[in-house]
């Protein structure tokens, strides 16, 4: 079989999160998609368009369908943002390494997202949440550039904090007339925070200049290299390791990655 | 003009070290004596590396673009270079003042390739008359006709002496008219013939784009060959004449005959037969008499209201 | 170990296209590339075609599928499966590059199945080189004249016959079919003399502190000295054996479409520019050394040996003379 | 193949487009088969859009203009005149069929001459066949 090849896939739903940001729904039509982990991602297609790479936002059970959460930016993304319920598109995957996140158990956990960033946190966050009782407290800080671009509103503000033992703290680059919560940039917000590095597991995505930044104050937190986690995205072509593009040092992002520690990230040339 | 060498080396350590200019464009020699490839000597001290001899065969125009960028630019110049620079003057990429064009006239540039081949090795030196070529190597020296072992664009120079200059070395050739012999031999083949010479042609690109991004006239910042509405990727005989089609279309008007695209193509598409036929109906048409010297007024940017209405609809 | 007299070069090449298409180098328009033989015998000169083998492996655009259908309603065609199809006439040094490149396309647990199906429909036949060609630098890389890696078939050349050597079961298979015109070989004094054949080394590349060194100086002032000299054009990465990297793109008539591939080259300039204008490598500098990198530190890093194989093809195709081993021994001279 | 020749035809709007409204609207009879882009003006036209659209499976390909002096731009047309006759030159050079191609003036009131272009193209391109060279199937 030609890993090339995508199976065809119908959207079900579309949910609108923010005025560039929307969540797709997406049934394979055979019906099967092989079970997928927290962090990995799949090519998503239009037909007569062309294909992205987009990490899956949904925690896999063999009865969900796969969510996509979809920031229009370019082309395929655009076209997808037209896209309608009944639509077909392509869907080839799961790809890449996931989360560590067996590796975490007996932790605390602290998420820190910005923009649409916060879709490939929200998979492993859904996926720790729903094995609560094998974590300590888990802390989710979480921005964007104003109030209106913040995503996934429902877990964010109701969902996440309800459960027991979990923090969420949001903030945003600039406000509008109703919003009455913190404005700050990310990485300067979470070290106001202070949060505890000691037996916490630290994991970050958002926009590359974000990460950047937050990996320096969690290292100013005292989080250890090896307890920092981040996913990146670059380009990609092929998603299977053999087109080259999403290359970084001797790795790719697709089949390496998208995962790295922030100490694997340290041997990795500054080329994302 | 290998004779040359050490008065430029001379000019461009002056310039240089002067401060008039940031980078002097020339050429250094290269792994192989027979392929010097393009300098950008950015102190006087480093000007002794600069060579000049028949193997300088890359054009020097289009690398002022980016060394501007960090001062103004001393280049040396050959026909073919000032004709590339007096496009980009033109088309307002360039300013005339921020060049310092040390000019040398040119009797034609060697290719390396056929140049082995003849002497079975690499040759160390040449020496280029209006007559013939002498292959030196070791204490070989062959002499041949130029047609055997120069460049292609250089054969059918007309113009071996740059019109602009600020310090020349040594003088100034005549310049010659076009004759575009080699159109009107393939404009006489019969239609199958031309098409299925241009689909073995087209055939071999490899889209490598090299054409465009050597060409002095294809300076624009986006490029309608990189727009997947006009041109898409896909290499089947049709895309690949519409490519060359619309290379050719865009640079119709501007293309100042350098050759470096032919010379440039690692598949060896003699891309100066297709922008020579703009030339020369160019020339035909609208009756301009040397269209590939850039003048005030671009032959596709101007208009006569008496242009031949019959030039729209026939062929001929 | 077979004998074939040159005189019946001709029978051996029609034996070869009785097997499928065969291909080989011609030289037509005063270029010498790889092109379906036909009559033709393979012009056998010292130095490589300008176009290299993975023209037929990993061609420079493929169809992945064909579509039909509309937004609610689609489906998907796959091309069938290649057909047979040998080169003769390949120097060693490509067909290492064809192995050097398989580990990467054939690396599982997704390996690229177009490639593997040609690959398995593809015969090479390497002719062993004599005499160096004007480029060339194989054993400055660790590919020598007489190498038989990723070749079915090598052929050792002597003054008036080739030496033929099975190296896989295909070849084998290939040189049973030939059977009839082969003689049994006693002297492997052909094999020899290509083994030992001279190629002048490139200075720099022999450092086994290479990579490091490179690795070192990522941002040393060289590089933007190569920007200068760089037109930015892809000739040498798809001339490159090695060079892998692809693109896929679709087109639409109507209803129809199809998605294809094809070779991309990490030269251009929106070669990793992402969606939204992220660009993590932004200039040309940072492009020309993610090439030199790959080639010579992070491939081997990954593969155990260099992504160069020497065949030279970079320095007859640059335009501005910027190939690999000019680059390697200016930086020997830069990083000292 | 469709019976019928393929025919893009890119229609200055303030002329030629005008003048295809009144071939309509006069029940003019003219072949259906002709697809009409508007475009500001003859002088839009790239020809890189012309080789586009017998990319895409044209048989023949009309840029229809304004007529000489007519130009609401006051001159787009008369760029377009020396485009294209360089154009129409280039495609036979390559050995392509150049009478697939044709540049126009048809004005705002010739409703009349619009539809006789387009029976006479048509008909040059029945004669023609099926545009075998410059397209490209998917």
């Amino acid at each position: 079989m030609n890993p090339l090849v995508p199976q065809v896939a119908t959207i079900q739903a579309i949910r609108e999160e923010t005025p560039d940001v929307r969540t797709f729904t997406v049934r394979p039509d055979d019906g099967r998609f092989p079970p997928y982990r927290p962090g990995q991602c799949a090519m998503l297609s239009l037909f007569g368009v062309g294909e992205s790479m987009i990490s899956i936002t949904s925690a896999w059970s063999p009865e969900t369908a796969l969510e996509f959460s979809v920031k229009r930016a370019g082309r395929v993304t655009s076209a997808l943002h037209q896209a309608e319920p009944g639509h077909k598109v392509g869907v080839r995957g799961p790809y890449g390494n996931s989360f560590p996140v067996d590796r975490w158990v007996g932790g605390n956990l602290l998420f820190v997202g910005g923009g649409i960033g916060l879709a490939p946190l929200r998979s492993v966050i859904n996926h720790c949440l729903g094995r609560r009782a094998e974590f300590g407290r888990v802390d989710i800080v979480y921005g964007a550039r104003s109030p209106r671009d913040l995503c996934f509103r429902q877990e964010l503000f109701e969902t996440w904090p309800s459960v027991a033992g979990v923090g969420v703290q949001v903030t945003v680059d600039a406000a509008d007339a109703e919003w009455r919560g913190p404005v700050a940039l990310v990485p300067p917000f979470l070290e106001g925070l202070k949060p505890e590095a000691a037996g916490t597991v630290a994991v970050t995505c958002g926009p590359p200049v974000m990460i950047r930044y937050t990996l320096q104050a969690l290292g100013r937190l005292g989080f250890p290299d090896d307890r920092v986690f981040t996913t990146l995205e670059l380009k990609m072509q092929c998603g299977v390791g053999k087109c080259g593009r999403c290359s970084i040092g001797s790795k790719y992002v697709c089949i390496d990655g998208p995962v790295f520690s922030g100490a694997e990230l340290k041997q990795l040339p500054a080329e994302y | 003009m290998t004779d040359h060498q050490a008065a430029l080396r001379d000019i461009a350590a002056k310039l240089l070290g002067g401060g008039q200019v940031a980078t002097f464009i020339g050429f250094r020699a290269g792994l192989d004596p027979s392929r010097p490839v393009p300098h950008f000597v950015r102190d006087a001290s480093g000007a002794g590396a600069l060579v000049i001899n028949p193997f300088c065969g890359a054009g020097l125009a289009r690398h002022v673009l980016e060394a501007l960028e960090d001062g103004p630019v001393g280049i040396l110049v050959r026909g073919c270079d000032g004709l590339g620079l007096e496009r980009l003057i033109a088309d307002g990429r360039v300013t005339r003042e921020r060049l310092h064009l040390v000019a040398v006239a040119c009797r034609g540039a060697v290719d390396p390739a056929r140049a082995r081949a003849i002497l079975g090795r690499i040759p160390e030196r040449a020496e280029v008359d209006a007559q013939s070529v002498a292959l030196i190597a070791g204490e070989e020296r062959r002499s041949v006709p130029r047609d055997s072992c120069l460049l292609g664009r250089c054969l059918s120079c007309v113009d071996p002496s740059p019109r602009l200059a600020d310090t020349w070395l040594g003088e100034p050739l005549p310049s010659g008219q076009r004759d575009f012999e080699a159109v009107t031999r393939m404009e006489r083949q019969p239609a199958e013939a031309r098409y299925a010479f241009w689909s073995r042609q087209f055939q071999r690109c490899i889209r490598c784009y090299a054409c465009r991004n050597v060409c002095p006239a294809c300076s624009c910042r986006s490029c309608s060959l990189d727009d997947p509405e006009l041109q898409e990727r896909a290499t089947g005989l049709a895309d690949q004449f519409g490519f060359h089609f619309t290379r050719a279309y865009h640079v119709a008007g501007r293309c100042v005959a350098c050759g470096e695209c032919q010379r440039a193509c690692p598949m060896k598409v003699p891309l100066s037969l297709l922008n020579e036929k703009f030339l020369k109906d160019i020339r035909d048409l609208f009756g301009v008499a040397d269209p590939h010297r850039p003048s005030a007024t671009e032959p596709l940017a101007c208009y006569r209201p008496d242009d031949l209405e019959s030039c729209r609809g026939e062929a001929r | 170990m077979r004998l074939l007299p040159s005189e019946r070069l001709a029978e051996f090449r029609e034996c070869l296209a009785a097997g499928g298409r065969l291909y080989g180098p011609v030289e037509v328009d005063g270029i010498v590339r790889f092109e379906e033989l036909g009559g033709r015998l393979p012009a056998i000169e010292p130095g490589n075609p300008a176009n290299s083998l993975k023209s037929f492996l990993h061609p420079q655009t493929e169809v992945v599928f064909d579509f039909e259908g509309g937004y609610t309603d689609v489906a998907l065609r796959v091309p069938g499966p290649p057909a047979a199809q040998a080169i003769f006439g390949v120097r060693p040094c490509d067909a290492v590059a064809l192995e050097r490149v398989s580990r990467v396309l054939l690396a599982e647990p997704f390996a690229d199945e177009s490639y593997r199906q040609r690959r398995e429909m593809t015969a090479i036949l390497t002719v062993a080189c004599r005499e160096a060609g004007p480029h060339c630098f194989c054993r400055s890389v660790g590919v020598s004249p007489a190498d038989g890696r990723g070749s079915d078939v090598v052929l050792y050349p002597a003054d008036d016959h080739y030496l033929l050597e099975a190296v896989t079961a295909r070849g084998l298979s290939v040189l049973l079919s030939a059977g009839a015109l082969l003689d049994p070989a006693g002297d492997e004094a052909a094999r020899a003399a290509c083994q030992s054949t001279p190629v002048p080394p490139v200075r720099g590349l022999e450092r086994e502190d290479l990579p490091a060194r490179l690795e070192a100086a990522p941002y040393h002032p060289h590089w933007e000295e190569l920007a200068r000299r760089c037109l930015g054009c892809g000739a040498c990465t798809f001339l490159c054996p090695t060079c892998y990297c692809f693109a896929m793109f679709d087109t639409v008539r109507g209803t129809r479409g199809r998605r294809s591939r094809g070779w991309d080259s990490c030269q251009f300039k929106d070669y990793a520019m992402m969606a939204g204008g992220h660009d993590p490598l932004p200039t040309r500098a940072s492009r020309i050394r993610r090439r030199f990198l790959h080639k010579l530190s992070r491939f081997p890093a990954v593969q155990g040996e260099s992504a160069c194989v020497g065949c030279g093809r970079c320095a007859a195709a640059c335009p501005v003379g910027l190939h690999l081993a000019g680059v390697l021994s200016e930086l020997e001279e830069v990083l000292r | 193949m469709t019976a019928q020749p393929r025919l893009v035809g890119f229609a200055c709007r303030w002329c030629s487009y005008a003048g295809a409204d009144l071939a309509g609207t006069s029940r003019l009879e003219y072949p259906a088969s002709v697809h009409l882009i508007r475009v500001p003006c003859s002088g839009r036209v790239d020809p890189a859009f012309v080789i586009r659209a017998f990319q895409r499976g044209a048989d023949g390909v009309l840029v229809a203009g304004c007529h000489p002096g007519d130009c609401h731009y006051a001159s787009g047309n008369l760029f377009a005149r020396r485009r294209f006759a360089l154009v129409k030159r280039f495609l036979e050079y390559l050995g392509l069929e150049p009478e697939r191609f044709r540049l126009e003036w048809i004005s705002a009131a010739e409703g009349r001459r619009f539809a006789e272009v387009i029976r006479e193209m048509t008909a040059d391109l029945e004669r023609l066949g099926p545009n075998r060279k410059l397209r490209e199937d998917p």
